[in-house]
């Protein structure tokens, strides 16, 4: 099998900068949840449920100073193809949970909302690459659909190296074949609030790889940004009735 | 009367195209922010760089430019500028008539959930405890607490002051506020509630109800006047039926001092229910899912609204059939034409 | 004995086996339809409970433990608190343990915490009690159930004898909360029967591991607080029943209470006696 | 949820009426209105999504995967998520104990058989997302929906494989592939089994009570329905899980036979209900939310 | 003395009797420790009808006492002979029969502290605010925990035992196991734990309340007898001593190590072997 053709096509048909149909919604939950999304990035299917800024339940959740974000992950046993049985405690779960907190902690505005607890919970429905990029963008929408401050959007995407050439948006196929980074951009600026790496990838191509993903993230922040402020519009106009 | 009734989601985007081709984003998305820009902005998005204004809730500073945090529509009051977002907690301000329930018995004070990011504290002090009001509060108060009220005990109170960390202080030294009795409890978006001189109404069918700022909703049986003063009585009587009358307030001014007295006995910590008939069960019910339908159909709340609502709803003999979406659907629409119809 | 079982040291290749006699001498066929297996029962046999209780029906041995009421902490509770917890010795087979367990994909085969069938028993016997002990009258406590399955009979596969364990298991508890001097407004006694749908016949407290046919039955094990109105706090009924009736409810029921009273009145003149 | 002690005796005293008078004024056999979607997993072979207007929620996925007979126990393996519970709480395996011991009982396996060696298993796996009542019933009923929509591919190789050393092999073709409700045998329908449960209040019985109903009742029924029959296993249990509900006593038994004539009488309107939603459903239409 | 078996029903609770000698006579009956009122069911003309019933709660001995008290005036009415009786159950392992009976019907069970009751405490810490304690025992009821053997009330205790009572906690019992009837903020604590108590300073004594400092009032170790106050908050009692014969009844000298002190007067103890003199306060001795 060839994931990059030499006419420059890869498995799905894409080219090496296009991203797969990205699709999201926004306040799908609202009757049992503060905010919400759903994304489809390809075939990766991501349900975020935000509740709070909230008393938290336990003291220890509390502190005086900021926010705490919790995040939980609930990855559906029929996520992928093969079906698998989860467990909550999976080491690699629990490393992404740690990623997304630290993501977002910078991200948001915890300062404003001392003593509170803001609960994450993702629900994957549904995998092919990109599972970090899918829950950071779901998060996004559900922390703003929560009316929660935050500095910016952050709008993520992965990005391998073939060889040479760099790739955008990688599905599983091409996720298991090459290195794969993961970041998350900061609204429209250059800057990154989260930058994953977990395999080799040369010093010399990383800025080839790092543009590309910028690149993406720009065009997913646009594409959340539309479903925002079509969905706040629509808000506004029943608001006026 | 059906069993069950199962319904497909409703796909609220049909009326627009979902998906877009990848090259037409950054035309698309321009170009609506050319045309609806005006009512909305996202975060990270600048609101102005025009360093006159005052940063309010939902902006924040950066290099001598204001930006939104939140998403949401843009007020300016004054030189004030802030972004109100389009959902989120109810954020409490002073004199918000609110109801809420204690979650929490702790030293002098109790903690009440009003639906705000913080639990709202309520201090010993700021409530009327039973042997009148002008009574001096004794260590003993301190150790019956949870007599008073205790953890689940619903009530209503107004929001006192907000303190730094942006938590809300209590108090129920009123007649009007206090603990809720006779009556059932539901919930909707606090955005719903139009904020107005007063919160609490009597509604035809010798019921009333609270609609707190906070969205919480107390209904419940029409508190007996025949007890008190006849003025009170009569006042109460003449506002069942002339319900257009909003700005009705009841327990104030029309309760005479001996009545005062009285109601501040233990009474107003008692957890019994009066005996309640099965007709205002009945009326009850009916406006609980008017309220559910109005909120159902994204219409703010009023006391108006309520009671349109609920003379759209006598057309339904079968309240039960309240809670299918049709019904609430035209329940909103009567609403909506009748306000119409009156201008 | 497994060839591959490298694990233990294994005996001289030619030993030969103890000659050991059959030991059981009564058939237990036979008991009459409506008679219950003789039991044997002891209270206050764990010292360091509050309340305890041990009981034996052939295979089945149970041991039930009380402990509370104990302070709690954290928020304040008008009410005690309830719980239960049912486990079986770690070698003893589970009834039905192969439907319940998850086969297939779970990265460990460690048990942790209690297994389906053991919540499900706890469940049960949490249900069962809930209503008896008089929790208002320990604010700020918790009361808990420790139950110990040391023996069950486990040959059938279904659920069936997980009911019959149920039946004893509730009994056992009721005795080791009336041991513990924690007030209960009556004790919880259960009886389970067995309705043959075919011949339509009740057996009382089926014995599962007896050649019973069970394909054919629907069955029941139905807890009562036989002082207070014969009122019925928990009950199971499970087994092959393609439509289930008034009748054949009633039938259940009935026979279920008849069982329960045999062992009330058993229970009462077993506690009379640890007084007097 | 805790309730006031006020709140909790006028819930208490209007549902104890005769009818019972419900906060929404529901009658005593009529379900609170259902969203329902199917098939809308492409990689599952059978998804169903139910949601309340409360925002409860519940996603059923079926996944198809073919089994040597004589290695599985059991060819239907349930296992639940419950947002918020721990895996091995009381709460989720409770649950996962009733949804299994209802289908291993009352699922006509026949339909999984393939070969004479093989046959399918069926992995469902249930994710509640959201919930405020006792979730058993919108599990039941969303295990419904996912069943009845559930397709497995066609099997092209021979039937009988009892000397071959092969595997089954099946058609590429997706339009081929067949519903479950195709490979029952023609006289019967197939009708996969589901839950109902009832909140008991004095005299009356009250299907699907909500989380404030629930915590004013007396007790819970679980009961089973089968084939227009009400079948077994029947329970009770407390509802009000987690509340400390004061009200929770025992019952007469007269009300479990009245149950059974409850079920008789409205239980195939819900079914015609379900089977109804399936037939208009489209699948192809619309994103998931 | 009749045994009577948790269920089992005591007495109806009025009874009427008619007597040659003294003419009609009511009697009432009131459920006291050990009992409870039960609506029982009878069969009446084809119909039911419930009776109230004192029925039994534990297993104990039946102890019926007339209550010879002035309540008799306040029940009014028309009838006149009303004799009241006590009904309660004794367990067998209650030594304190005869006070027990003195005990009117209430709604806490035998062994648990309630507002007013008496009781025994460890001190097991100070701080200037207040007294933290272990309560120990209900001033005729016997110890609030019957000894499970394991932490400070059981037999293997000794005097000084971890905080926590030194044991493993005995399940995480609102995960793990069946307990759906519990609200969930309630967490279990330590096999061995005691109900904990705290008098705050301004509780130590009724007069001059501002001025008391808890360190010259009560160490750790000290065994105090209290009166209960209130129920308090989820962890704590709350006691008072501020009563004459409420204070520090058992108290060691120097944190301890030292010998038993007797009470110079209300707010002095004095060591015998050492003649050393502690701040305390006292229980007058003698009531």
């Amino acid at each position: 099998m060839e994931l990059y053709s030499p006419e420059g096509l890869r498995i799905d048909g894409r080219r090496w900068n296009e991203l797969r149909k990205f699709e999201c919604r926004i306040n799908t939950h609202p009757n049992s949840s503060d905010g919400s999304s759903f994304i489809e990035q390809g075939n990766t299917k991501v349900i975020c449920m935000v509740q709070g800024p909230m008393e938290p339940v336990l003291r220890s959740q509390s502190n005086p100073n900021q926010a705490n974000i919790e995040i939980s992950i609930t990855i559906a046993n029929f996520s992928t193809t093969e079906r698998k049985k989860r467990l909550k405690n999976e080491k690699r779960l629990v490393e992404l949970k740690a990623t997304l907190e630290r993501t977002f902690e910078q991200s948001v505005m915890c300062k404003l909302y001392p003593r509170t607890v803001i609960q994450v919970n993702i629900h994957v429905l549904a995998q092919d690459g990109g599972l970090l990029a899918g829950i950071t963008n779901a998060i996004t929408l559900g922390l703003i659909d929560a009316g929660i401050a935050m500095y910016d959007y952050v709008s993520s995407i992965s990005a391998g190296l073939y060889d040479t050439t760099p790739l955008l948006d990688l599905n599983t196929l091409e996720e298991n074949d090459m290195s794969t980074l993961t970041i998350g951009v900061i609204g429209k600026s250059e800057k990154l609030a989260l930058l994953l790496l977990e395999d080799k990838m040369p010093l010399d191509r990383l800025e080839s790889v790092l543009a590309i993903g910028i690149a993406g993230g720009h065009r997913i922040r646009d594409l959340m940004d539309e479903e925002v402020r079509r969905h706040g519009n629509l808000r506004l106009s029943k608001v006026n009735v | 009367m059906s069993v069950i009734s199962i319904t497909r989601p409703t796909n609220v985007y049909d009326d627009e195209p979902s998906d877009i081709e990848m090259s037409d984003v950054e035309e698309s998305g321009e170009l609506k922010k050319e045309s609806a820009g005006e009512s909305i902005v996202t975060p990270g998005e600048l609101v102005t760089d025009d360093p006159v204004w005052m940063k309010g809730h939902g902006t924040y500073f950066l290099h001598d430019q204001t930006y939104s945090s939140v998403a949401g529509s843009v007020s300016r009051v004054n030189r004030l500028l802030s972004v109100i977002p389009l959902r989120g907690r109810y954020q409490a301000e002073t004199g918000d008539h609110v109801v809420g329930r204690i979650t929490e018995v702790g030293p002098k004070r109790w903690k009440v959930d009003i639906g705000c990011k913080q639990d709202a504290v309520l201090m010993l002090g700021s409530v009327n405890l039973p042997g009148g009001v002008l009574r001096r509060k004794s260590e003993s108060d301190e150790l019956q607490m949870r007599n008073f009220l205790k953890e689940g005990d619903l009530l209503n109170a107004e929001v006192q002051s907000i303190f730094s960390n942006g938590s809300a202080s209590l108090h129920t030294r009123s007649l009007k506020y206090g603990k809720l009795r006779n009556g059932i409890f539901l919930k909707v978006p606090s955005s719903l509630v139009v904020k107005s001189k007063n919160h609490s109404y009597n509604l035809p069918g010798n019921v009333s109800v609270i609609v707190g700022v906070n969205g919480y909703v107390w209904l419940s049986k029409s508190k007996q006047g025949a007890s008190s003063t006849t003025s009170a009585t009569t006042n109460k009587a003449q506002a069942a039926f002339d319900s257009s009358s909003s700005g009705y307030n009841p327990g104030q001014g029309s309760v005479s001092i001996t009545r005062l007295e009285e109601e501040s006995s233990w009474e107003i910590y008692s957890d019994k229910n009066e005996s309640i008939s099965n007709s205002v069960r009945h009326t009850i019910t009916r406006y609980y899912n008017v309220i559910k339908a109005l909120a159902f159909g994204e219409l703010g709340i009023t006391e108006q609204r309520i009671i349109m609502g609920y003379e759209a709803s006598l057309a339904y003999e079968d309240v039960g059939s309240l809670i299918d979406k049709e019904a609430m659907e035209s329940i909103c629409q009567d609403v909506i034409n009748s306000e119409k119809m009156r201008g | 004995m497994n060839v591959t079982d490298r694990r233990r040291l294994l005996g001289p290749s030619n030993a030969k086996s103890a000659n050991i006699p059959e030991t059981r001498t009564s058939s237990p066929s036979k008991r009459s339809e409506d008679e219950i297996r003789k039991m044997f029962l002891k209270t206050g046999l764990v010292g360091n409970a509050n309340g305890s209780a041990y009981l034996e029906v052939d295979d089945t041995i149970i041991e039930v433990s009380v402990f509370g009421p104990r302070p709690i902490k954290g928020s304040f509770i008008d009410r005690a608190s309830f719980s239960v917890e049912c486990k079986f010795l770690p070698h003893i087979p589970q009834p039905n343990e192969e439907t319940f367990k998850n086969q297939s994909g779970s990265a460990s085969n460690v048990r942790t915490g209690l297994t389906t069938v053991e919540q499900k028993l706890s469940s049960y016997i949490e249900t069962a009690f809930l209503h008896s002990i008089i929790l208002e009258k320990y604010p700020k406590s918790t009361i808990d159930v420790f139950v110990t399955i040391i023996s069950a009979d486990t040959t059938s596969s279904s659920n069936k004898s997980l009911l019959n364990l149920c039946n004893w298991v509730s009994n056992c508890t009721s005795l080791a909360l009336v041991d513990s001097g924690i007030e209960v407004k009556d004790m919880v006694t259960s009886g389970q029967v067995s309705l043959n749908k075919s011949t339509n016949k009740i057996l009382m407290d089926p014995d599962y591991s007896n050649n019973y046919s069970e394909d054919d039955s629907v069955d029941c094990v139905c807890s009562y607080m036989n002082m207070l109105n014969d009122v019925v706090v928990g009950f199971w009924i499970d087994g092959n029943q393609d439509d289930l009736d008034e009748q054949t409810m009633q039938k259940l029921f009935e026979n279920c209470n008849g069982m329960s009273k045999k062992i009330r009145s058993n229970f009462n003149s077993y506690l009379r006696g640890t007084i007097e | 949820m805790i309730l006031s002690p006020a709140e909790r005796s006028y819930l208490y005293d209007s549902l104890i009426q005769k009818p019972p008078i419900r906060p929404d004024s529901r009658s005593g056999h009529q379900f609170r209105p259902l969203e329902a979607k199917t098939a809308f997993l492409p990689s599952s072979n059978g998804s169903a999504r139910i949601r309340l207007m409360d925002g409860s929620e519940c996603i059923v996925s079926v996944k198809a995967k073919v089994v040597l007979k004589s290695q599985e126990s059991s060819l239907i393996e349930c296992d639940i998520d419950v947002s918020g519970n721990r895996d091995d709480s009381n709460f989720v395996s409770i649950l996962k104990f009733n949804l299994t011991n209802l289908l291993c009982q009352n699922f006509p396996m026949d339909v999984l058989q393939l070969t004479s060696k093989y046959s399918y298993k069926l992995f469902i796996d249930c994710l509640v997302i959201s919930h405020t009542s006792y979730p058993l019933t919108l599990l039941s009923l969303a295990t419904y929906l996912a069943l009845k929509t559930t397709r497995l591919p066609l099997l092209v190789s021979d039937v009988d494989d009892s000397e071959v050393e092969e595997q089954p092999t099946f058609s590429d073709d997706w339009d081929k592939s067949k519903y479950l409700k195709e490979m029952v045998s023609s006289n019967s329908k197939f009708q996969p089994p589901i839950f109902i449960t009832l909140g008991v209040v004095g005299d009356n019985l009250l299907f699907d009570p909500s989380t404030e109903e629930e915590q004013v009742l007396e007790n819970g029924l679980i009961l089973s329905w089968y084939n227009n029959k009400v079948i077994t296993p029947i329970s009770n249990i407390n509802l009000a899980s987690n509340s400390n509900n004061s009200n929770f006593k025992g019952m007469d038994p007269i009300l479990i036979s009245k149950s059974l004539a409850l079920l008789k009488k409205y239980c195939g309107e819900i079914v015609d209900a379900l089977d109804g939603i399936i037939e208009h459903d489209d699948a192809t239409e619309g994103g998931i939310f | 003395m009749s045994v009577a078996i948790p269920g089992q029903y005591i007495s109806s609770i009025y009874k009427y009797t008619e007597d040659e000698n003294s003419g009609s006579q009511v009697e009432k009956y009131v459920s006291g420790r050990g009992t409870t009122v039960a609506n029982i069911k009878v069969p009446e003309n084809n119909k039911f009808s419930s009776i109230p019933v004192i029925v039994a709660t534990i297993l104990g001995k039946i102890v019926i006492r007339e209550l010879k008290s002035s309540t008799n005036s306040t029940t009014g009415g028309g009838v006149d002979n009303i004799k009241t009786f006590i009904v309660s159950v004794v367990p067998k392992s209650n030594s304190y029969l005869e006070s027990a009976e003195d005990i009117e019907g209430t709604n806490i069970s035998i062994n648990l502290p309630q507002e007013n009751d008496i009781v025994l405490v460890r001190i097991t810490k100070i701080n200037p605010r207040q007294a933290f304690a272990e309560i120990l025992s209900v001033e005729s009821h016997g110890n609030v925990i019957k000894d499970s053997g394991i932490g400070s009330n059981g037999e293997l205790a000794h005097q000084s035992i971890a905080a926590g009572g030194g044991s493993q906690n005995l399940s995480s019992h609102t995960t793990i196991a069946s307990s759906q009837s519990t609200a969930i903020n309630a967490q279990a604590i330590d096999l061995g734990e005691t109900f904990k108590g705290i008098i705050r300073s301004q509780d130590v004594r009724s007069t001059e309340r501002d001025k008391v400092k808890i360190i010259e009032c009560f160490k750790p170790g000290d065994i105090v007898r209290a009166v209960v106050i209130s129920l308090g908050d989820g962890s704590n009692y709350y006691l008072s001593t501020a009563k004459d014969d409420l204070g520090v009844v058992f108290a060691k000298s120097e944190g301890g190590s030292g010998g038993l002190m007797y009470a110079l007067d209300w707010q002095h103890m004095i060591c015998e072997s050492s003649g050393i003199i502690e701040k305390r306060k006292c229980a007058k001795p003698f009531v």
